[in-house]
């Protein structure tokens, strides 16, 4: 079983009937994960790509069993569609929209507070491109073709930049166990420590390969929390060396605004805890041949 | 999104935050008028630009006559004012703030930011107001006292009382000065702010509490429930490129460089000019133009690029995941047909179908160096910028 | 605290709930132009009063015409009602609310509560409208649905949305099925409520979700903070010794049986009670003065029993803590002093300084019978009832 | 030690300077509870009954080191008191007051989730007497001396109901270890299952005695937890046989709104739950004294 979702993972599409969750469901599917339904409320009882759409997500948990889900809803909704997943069982959701305002965010982690820690989902994103176990399952928007399968665990913050990560470690014979993204917002799901985390207890990962970049606090948590807990290797890569303070990088989370929030500054916490500094994004997958050689 | 002074002193003032009486003008003929009616003996009039630091570019000018207040007006109105904050460029003084003077006893600083660990709102405070609060950061750190807000709840009485006494502020004052934060932590949570700074926020002689300098910001992805806040807007503010690119649905921040970049995600797009800068190049820019990297968009961007005249090579990155390469080849193509391109172009695909979508632009016409890494992407924009 | 459906109505339709057309009359008068302006050709006349069930008492009459309505509302108007709900005493009508009627097509049931498992707002509906909550719980127990409100973020849009397709409400009515239960959270949430009920809940013939009848009852705690609801509270429907009581502090209901009883603490009313009932008696009310116990509160507590003519024997139960024995037997004689007695008065007192106190009665001109225990006082109060 | 405050305890009076707070500050005093002083927000820097006031409870425990607290304040400022206490870093807080709304009451214990199991501080009440550890500390306005020093824990929701167990176990000669009243509103700080799994642990405590009443569902709740997981004895009285349904009895709590909230039906819950019965209040102490007799 792969660190979060796997084969057997029942999946649903919420915002299954639009275009962007038709779209993606629809490439999910032909890499053969196990999308077992869709939500959109008013189309209950429709089907949809062969596969059966509910008005709420509860419903959709008790006649499916679906364990996991993707969020392909307008920013306005997201939050409300994650809470529901949320109170509906849903163990796993990945929250892919772009936009969702940080008050939002904030009000759906409040509202998860309700749950006990061992019933309580993990939302991945928003603002990702969700998670890849390759030959396993996608519950995500990457190209799924570039992951090979493997022993590295990929966290990042970008969508682009971990294709581009996945993209040279395939180039170079090196697998994927799972590629997490964790979303390019101020204020997101899971965390770099949160999903670290998971990669030490998960016995088919070997090595984990960060890629953060600029603004806020979790490179650096995730680096502390690798110092203190972890036996397995971590390699970072950290993007915006270039970006000038005060700006948002593309990315709503992509601002340095404190002390240890730029690149630099970054790097140098992360080497402080052990951490493997992948020095250009264009090294990442040489970083971690090079790491994987050591152990 | 940022909003003027004046502006940000009226949301407060309705948040029950006490203001000095002042009054908006767009013209010298009204100043004097405006003076006036606020009434007292001594105004300062303030030119409105997004920027703090305007007092010492001289956007603050303090006047004991309505005539002086007119006078101040018409040197304002119209100036480019340059802080160390808005760039050389500056930003235009397009609207002007008459006030009333205050007599200042002390000046605080109150300013409230999202905390991203606790992922609560952040309320900060300290008793040197009137500096930024980076300068109070590294010369007075020991001032600087601070409150959690619980979301779940909102800021409570206590937090306000605390953070009033840790200011210093007389017993008397307390009630006051802890309806000023409540006022600010309100407004900040029922108007999705990202940002409120009060500085100074000023103890008056006459003991009133008075929020001298307002300054909000909010978070861009909530506009579409706060109507009221999007029309506070002042396109004239902004860098004429950002404007046209988040019209158009990209992410722009124009640089200092002259390497200009096309490149699909923030952080492909940081990374790449990572590279650039590691190469011995400098990035005019940053620019996603989305996942998606639609043929669209990309027309959309080369045109952005093309604005910037400082821009001397032009380096696209495109990685292609779910949008295949070809597609994003063609985009290219297409673009180039609508656009002419007057200095040296590097293009470096990867991904989904990166063959064929370097087939396509060696058989287009367009005139391109091709790259397959982004370091050697980097390395040959630096090296055509050179010659 | 209760309040009237017409006010509960107007109350949930500033919070988004559609209602139906109506208007509140204090006269026969008034009734007819009240109708005409309604407009329609079908009026439902509803004597207002705290209680349900007022339908099976004659309080809700169906009109023709407005000549019709103001026959009604003549009939009605300063009746008593006998509900199941209001004792056999009844409830005064002084207030006639007079509505368009409605062509049902489908009776929900919706309402809300605190839940104190889970501390959080409970929303409880049903497919079973008209009949009471209890009604539905013991007959229909499955079509009973619910869901919890996380006060933390307030009821969110998706709880709505379950709720109304667990309702089976049809798919274009799901939206506005959603903001009459939103408008209902939000009415519990932001004014202090204690229960929101609307009952029937219906969905029109032509396709509307009314609320149909509505009942609302408020924190008495909060209502130092709810002004607008406070001005609500209408006297004449309470218990007239209740109100004597809550006017001055003391808690007490009113109930069927002859032993009177005047005790300091919730609990240890209850208990002796309880204790009245073991030994074969039925007490005519609940009386707490408070932990306090002064005095004045004993002698208040007499004036109140002393109103109760059912009352037989009472019996006077105090536990002294910080307050002393002593202090409170004087207050016993004071009280005796001021209020005359004609039944026999039972008093056990205990705790601190009860030796002192049990001293002062004894010495004191009052006739009374004393008692040690809990179980003493109960037996001899019920032995001195049956003479 | 005993089970929630100790002779070490140092007690913060919340609304010192009040006239409640004066009188029952005094009265703890006297009792030898180690209070070292108190908060009135505006009259920080005096001091009162011979102990410094502060303006903020931070400032209080900064100081004093207080680690418990005790509310005289109006129960409009009582939610607000509380947190602040909370947040200050006290680790035991008694809130006297009646009249806190319960809407009040929800969100203080929503603010409180901000702090992990460890550090959060325990609430007391409201609408309760206190706390009191007989000879060691008294946290609360019962009157100390009907107390006498022994093994027996009390929970009541009502105060003077348990003044009369005390006074009965004192007449039989026998003590108390603690005597915690957790207050008759609907939502309180502290449930009866809360307090009870504390005596589980106490070594201080043999056997517990319940003083439940009609409404809600704690002493269900405490019975089925002393049921799965105790070891000691516990007895209970339940007040309110006669009580009618839908009414308040003087407790805001004390309504009987739902299955299982009579007393009745308590009573017959209890009882399977393997919880002793006293059959009337007379007999608290009686039954108490016969459970004591057979361990």
């Amino acid at each position: 079983m792969a660190v979060i979702i796997d084969k057997n993972s029942k999946i649903l599409i919420q915002g299954f009937t639009g275009k962007m969750g038709s779209f993606h469901a629809d490439e999910m599917i032909k890499y053969g994960t196990n999308v077992v339904g869709g939500v959109t409320p008013g189309k209950g009882g429709q089907k949809h790509l062969d596969r059966p759409v509910f008005n709420t997500v509860k419903d959709a948990v008790k006649h499916t069993g679906a364990d996991a889900s993707i969020l392909f809803v307008p920013p306005a909704f997201a939050a409300d569609s994650a809470m529901e997943a949320a109170d509906a069982g849903i163990k796993t959701c990945v929250a892919i929209v772009d936009g969702i305002p940080s008050h939002d965010m904030i009000r759906i982690k409040r509202y998860m507070r309700r749950y006990s820690r061992t019933q309580k989902m993990t939302l991945v994103g928003p603002n990702c491109a969700g998670i890849i176990s390759p030959s396993k399952c996608m519950l995500g928007i990457m190209p799924g073709h570039i992951y090979k399968e493997g022993r590295v665990g990929i966290i990042s913050r970008s969508g682009t930049l971990g294709y581009e990560a996945a993209q040279q470690l395939k180039n170079l014979g090196i697998g994927v166990s799972t590629s997490v993204g964790i979303g390019g917002d101020p204020i997101n799901g899971s965390s770099f420590r949160d999903v670290i985390e998971k990669f030490e207890t998960d016995n088919e990962t070997d090595v984990v390969l960060m890629i953060g970049e600029i603004g806020g606090p979790q490179e650096v948590a995730a680096g502390q929390f690798a110092k203190e807990n972890m036996s397995k290797p971590v390699i970072a890569y950290i993007a915006g060396l270039t970006a000038p303070k005060g700006r948002v990088m593309g990315h709503a989370g992509a601002i340095v605004s404190a002390y240890g929030e730029s690149a630099i500054e970054k790097v140098e916490i992360l080497k402080e805890c052990g951490v493997t500094i992948s020095k250009n994004p264009s090294v990442m997958g040489d970083t971690v041949k090079s790491v994987l050689g050591k152990i | 999104m940022d909003i003027h002074e004046y502006q940000a002193k009226e949301i407060l003032s309705s948040f029950g935050v006490t203001i000095p009486r002042g009054g908006i003008v767009y013209s010298p003929e009204t100043a004097e008028n405006k003076a006036r009616e606020i009434g007292g003996s001594k105004w300062v009039v303030k030119a409105q630009i997004h920027s703090g630091a305007r007092g010492k570019a001289g956007g603050i000018i303090v006047c004991n006559s309505p005539l002086e207040v007119a006078q101040a007006t018409d040197k304002l109105l119209g100036k480019k004012l340059v802080t160390n904050q808005t760039g050389p460029e500056g930003k235009i003084v397009n609207r002007i703030y008459i006030e009333e003077a205050t007599d200042i006893e002390k000046e605080l600083y109150l300013g409230l930011v999202f905390d991203r660990s606790s992922e609560s709102i952040m309320v900060v405070a300290s008793t040197e107001g009137g500096m930024s609060v980076e300068e109070i950061s590294k010369e007075k750190p020991e001032t600087i006292i601070r409150s959690k807000i619980e979301v779940a709840v909102g800021i409570q009485n206590f937090q306000a009382r605390e953070l009033a006494f840790g200011l210093g502020i007389d017993q008397e004052l307390i009630r006051r000065a802890s309806d000023t934060i409540i006022g600010c932590a309100k407004a900040f949570s029922e108007l999705d702010a990202t940002m409120v700074e009060v500085n100074p926020l000023v103890v008056s002689k006459q003991k009133q509490i008075l929020a001298l300098d307002c300054k909000m910001s909010f978070d861009n992805n909530a506009m579409f429930r706060r109507d009221k806040v999007s029309e506070l807007r002042d396109k004239t503010q902004e860098d004429e490129k950002e404007v046209f690119a988040s019209d158009r649905g990209l992410n722009y921040v124009s640089l200092d460089g002259n390497i200009g970049n096309i490149i699909n995600g923030a952080g492909l797009a940081m990374a790449s000019m990572d590279m650039i800068k590691l190469a011995g190049g400098q990035p005019a820019n940053f620019l996603d133009v989305g996942g998606g990297a639609t043929p669209d968009k990309i027309v959309k961007a080369f045109r952005l690029i093309t604005m910037d005249e400082k821009v001397k090579v032009i380096l696209v990155n495109i990685f292609a995941g779910i949008n295949r390469c070809d597609w994003v080849a063609e985009g290219i193509v297409q673009a180039l047909d609508k656009i002419e391109i007057k200095v040296p172009l590097v293009i470096r695909l990867a991904g989904t179908n990166v063959e064929k979508g370097n087939e396509i632009l060696k058989n287009s016409n367009i005139n391109y160096i091709a790259a397959d890494t982004l370091e050697e992407a980097a390395n040959k924009a630096v090296k055509a910028l050179k010659g």
